[in-house]
C-alpha cells in the first residue's frame, strides 16, 4: 500500500517529463503543442489525486455518506481544462498564421527563413 | 461479478491500445480510438455501481453521444483532403 | 425470484465480458481494417447490450436504469455509424477491402 | 482492487503519452490524444472526480479532436521528424523525472486524510455547503459561491483566448464573402453520407437535450456551465460537419455567436454588480434575494448560465475561425 499510494505520483512525474520531452526536443510546432497539453494533463492529474481521500467519495452529498474527497482541486481542475483547451486553440491559431507567413511549422526552417 | 466485467474491459482496452500503437493505417488507430470510447462507456457504467454512485452514469451518456464526432471529423477531413487533391488534378491536367 | 433475476444478471455480465474480450482480441488479431472492424463492432453491440443489460437487472426499476437504457441506446445508434463512417472515409482513402494497406505516398504509417 | 484498477490506466497513460511522441504521422497523435483523454476521464473518475471526469470527457470526446483537425488541414499532417539536441534534451529529462521522484518521497500517500491539503479550507467548504447554500454538489457550490473570483477569471481568460483566436485567423486575408458563392467546391460537408448524416442529425436534438440537463442539473449532480458549453458547442460542430459550415453559420450566425461570447461574461459580471448595488460584496449572491439560502441558488443558476454561454459561444467561435481559414 506504501509503494501503491507513491505510484500515482511516479506516473505523473513521468507524464509530466514525456510531455516536457516534446516541448524542447521537438522541431514541429503542432507536435510542441500536443506536448503541452500532455504536460498539463499530468499537473491535472497531480491536482486530483492529491484531493483523493482514502474511502472517501465524490462530494457530491448523499444521503448515508459522512466521507467526500476534496472538492477544491477539482473545482480547480474543472475550470483548468477548459481554459487549456481554449489556450491550445490559440496556439493552434498561432501556429497556422505562421505556416502561412513562413511556408513550414518545424522550428529551425523557420529560424533560417528569419536569417536570410 | 462487477469485478469480472471491470478486468475483462480493462484487459480489451489494453488491446484496442495495442492496435492503436501498431497501427497500422491511421484507420486502424481510429478503430482503436472508437472502441477505446465504447469500452469507456462501459468502464464507466460498471464502476458507477461498483462505487455504489449510479448517479454517476451521466459521464457514460456523455460519452455515448459524442464520442462518435471524431470519427465523422475524420471523415470530413478526409473527404476535404481528397477534393482538394482532385482539385488539384484538373487544375494540373 | 430475486434468486431468478440475480442469476440471469450475472449470467448476462460474464456472457458480457466474455464478448469484450473476444472482440478485442479479435481486433487485435485480425489480418486486415476491415475484418478488425467487424471483431470491434461485437465488442460495441453485443457485449454493451448484455453488461449494460445485466447492471439493468441489478438495478431494478429505478432512475439508473433509465439512464442505462439511455445509454444502451445512443450506443447502439452512435456505434455502427462511427464504424459507416470509418469505412467510408479508408474506402475514400483508397484502402481496399481485400488486400492490405496500400501504400500511397507514405500514408500508412 | 479499485486502486489496482487505477494502476493499470495509468500505465497504459503513461504509454500512450509515449507513443503520442513517439509518432510521426502527427494524424496518428492527434487520434492517440482522444485515447489519452478516455484514459484521463477514465483516471479521474477512479479517483472520485465525477465533475472533472464528465468536463475531460465533454472537451476530449469531440472538440479537441475537431480543432487538432482543422489546424492539420491548414498545416500539414507529417512530422519532418528528427529532434534538436535530442541527447541534451533527454539528459535534462531524465535528471528532472530524477529529482521530481525524489519529491515524491515526501510527498503524503494517495487517499491520506491527515494530509496537509485536507486539512485547510476543504472541510470548511464541506461542512458549509449545506448550510449557506444547500445544494448537494459541494463542486459547484464551491466553484460559483464560494470561489466565484476564480471562476470569473478562467471564463475572462476563455473569454480573450477566444478573443485571440479571432484576431488571429481573421487577419491577413480577404474577407470570403467577396469571393464568388459557387467557386469549385460548395462547402458541403457530408451530405453524400447518408448514414452519418441520418442518424446524426437524429441525435442533434438529445445532444442539446443533455447538454441542457447538464447545465441545469449542475447543482444536484456532475454538471455545470462549462461541462454543458462543450457539450451543446459539440452538437452544433457535429451539425457543421454533417451539412457544411455555412448551413452552420445559417442557422448561428457568426454576430449570435460574438454576442453570446460577451454576454456570457457579462451575465456573470453583472451578477457580482447586482449584488453591489444591493447592499452586498461584489458575486455575494445572498442579497439577491429576501432568504440568503435561495439568492445563492439564483446566483449559482445564472453565473453558471453565463459560463455557459461564453464557452458555448468561444468554442464555436474558434471552430468556425479555423473552418473559415480553410475555405480561402
Amino acid at each position: 500500500m506504501e509503494l501503491l499510494g507513491i505510484f500515482y505520483y511516479w506516473v505523473f512525474a513521468v507524464i509530466l517529463m514525456i510531455g516536457f520531452y516534446a516541448v524542447i526536443a521537438k522541431r514541429n510546432l503542432i507536435k510542441k503543442l500536443i506536448g503541452l497539453s500532455i504536460f498539463q494533463a499530468a499537473v491535472f492529474l497531480l491536482y486530483i489525486t492529491m484531493g483523493k481521500v482514502e474511502g472517501g467519495t465524490a462530494p457530491i452529498f448523499q444521503d448515508g455518506v459522512s466521507l467526500y474527497s476534496n472538492p477544491l482541486p477539482q473545482v480547480l481542475i474543472l475550470t483548468a481544462i477548459v481554459v487549456g483547451i481554449s489556450t491550445t486553440a490559440l496556439g493552434l491559431g498561432i501556429v497556422v498564421r505562421i505556416k502561412e507567413e513562413y511556408g513550414s511549422i518545424e522550428e529551425d526552417e523557420i529560424q533560417e527563413r528569419e536569417r536570410s | 461479478m462487477y469485478y469480472a466485467v471491470t478486468v475483462a474491459t480493462l484487459i480489451t482496452m489494453a488491446m484496442a491500445l495495442g492496435r492503436a500503437l501498431i497501427g497500422p493505417t491511421i484507420y486502424d488507430r481510429l478503430l482503436a480510438a472508437n472502441m477505446f470510447g465504447t469500452k469507456t462507456v462501459l468502464l464507466l457504467s460498471v464502476v458507477a455501481f461498483l462505487y455504489g454512485r449510479p448517479d454517476f452514469l451521466d459521464l457514460a451518456l456523455v460519452y455515448a453521444l459524442i464520442n462518435f464526432i471524431g470519427v465523422i471529423a475524420v471523415l470530413e477531413f478526409i473527404r476535404e483532403r481528397t477534393d482538394s487533391e482532385t482539385a488539384e488534378k484538373t487544375v494540373g491536367e | 425470484m430475486t434468486m431468478v433475476i440475480d442469476i440471469l444478471s450475472w449470467i448476462m455480465l460474464t456472457a458480457g465480458g466474455l464478448f469484450v474480450f473476444i472482440g478485442g482480441l479479435g481486433a487485435l488479431r485480425m489480418p486486415n481494417l476491415y475484418t478488425r472492424m467487424h471483431a470491434a463492432s461485437l465488442t460495441d453491440t453485443m457485449a454493451a447490450v448484455l453488461i449494460l443489460g445485466g447492471i439493468m437487472l441489478q438495478a431494478g426499476a429505478t432512475l439508473a436504469s433509465i439512464k442505462l437504457a439511455a445509454i444502451l441506446l445512443f450506443l447502439l445508434i452512435t456505434s455502427p455509424t462511427a464504424s459507416n463512417a470509418l469505412a467510408s472515409a479508408a474506402i475514400l482513402s483508397g484502402l481496399q477491402p481485400d488486400e492490405g494497406p496500400v501504400k500511397r505516398g507514405g500514408r500508412s504509417a | 482492487m479499485i486502486i489496482l484498477f487505477g494502476i493499470f490506466l495509468l500505465t497504459l497513460l503513461v504509454i500512450t503519452a509515449l507513443a503520442i511522441v513517439r509518432s510521426e504521422s502527427l494524424f496518428a497523435a492527434v487520434i492517440l490524444t482522444a485515447i489519452f483523454s478516455l484514459l484521463m476521464a477514465a483516471n479521474f473518475f477512479l479517483l472520485d472526480a465525477a465533475d472533472v471526469a464528465l468536463t475531460e470527457a465533454a472537451i476530449g470526446a469531440g472538440i479537441s479532436t475537431v480543432l487538432f483537425l482543422g489546424a492539420l488541414a491548414l498545416t500539414g499532417e507529417h512530422e519532418r521528424g528528427g529532434s534538436s539536441n535530442r541527447l541534451l534534451a533527454l539528459g535534462v529529462v531524465t535528471i528532472t523525472t530524477l529529482i521530481v521522484i525524489y519529491a515524491t518521497f515526501d510527498k503524503p500517500r494517495l487517499g491520506d486524510p491527515e494530509a496537509p491539503v485536507q486539512q485547510h479550507v476543504a472541510p470548511w467548504y464541506l461542512e458549509k455547503t449545506p448550510e449557506l447554500i444547500d445544494i448537494p454538489n459541494a463542486v459547484t457550490a464551491v466553484l460559483g459561491s464560494f470561489r466565484g473570483y476564480d471562476t470569473l477569471g478562467e471564463v475572462f481568460v476563455v473569454f480573450t483566448a477566444g478573443i485571440g483566436v479571432m484576431f488571429l485567423l481573421s487577419a491577413g486575408t480577404a474577407p470570403r464573402r467577396e469571393q464568388p458563392e459557387s467557386s469549385i467546391e460548395p462547402n458541403q460537408g457530408l451530405r453524400h453520407y447518408l448514414v452519418p448524416r441520418v442518424v446524426g442529425r437524429m441525435l442533434i436534438p438529445f445532444i442539446f437535450l443533455f447538454g441542457l440537463y447538464v447545465q441545469f442539473h449542475g447543482d444536484y449532480g456532475p454538471g455545470g456551465g462549462f461541462q454543458a458549453g462543450a457539450i451543446l458547442a459539440s452538437a452544433v460542430i457535429l451539425y457543421a460537419l454533417l451539412e457544411g459550415e455555412s448551413q452552420a453559420l445559417r442557422a448561428l450566425p457568426m454576430s449570435v455567436l460574438k454576442w453570446l461570447v460577451a454576454g456570457g461574461a457579462l451575465l456573470y459580471g453583472a451578477v457580482g454588480i447586482a449584488g453591489i448595488l444591493l447592499g452586498g460584496n461584489f458575486l455575494d449572491y445572498s442579497v439577491l434575494a429576501s432568504d440568503p439560502i435561495t439568492g445563492q441558488h439564483i446566483g449559482i443558476i445564472l453565473i453558471e448560465l453565463g459560463v455557459g454561454i461564453t464557452v458555448t459561444g468561444v468554442l464555436l467561435c474558434v471552430f468556425h475561425a479555423f473552418a473559415a481559414r480553410g475555405k480561402v
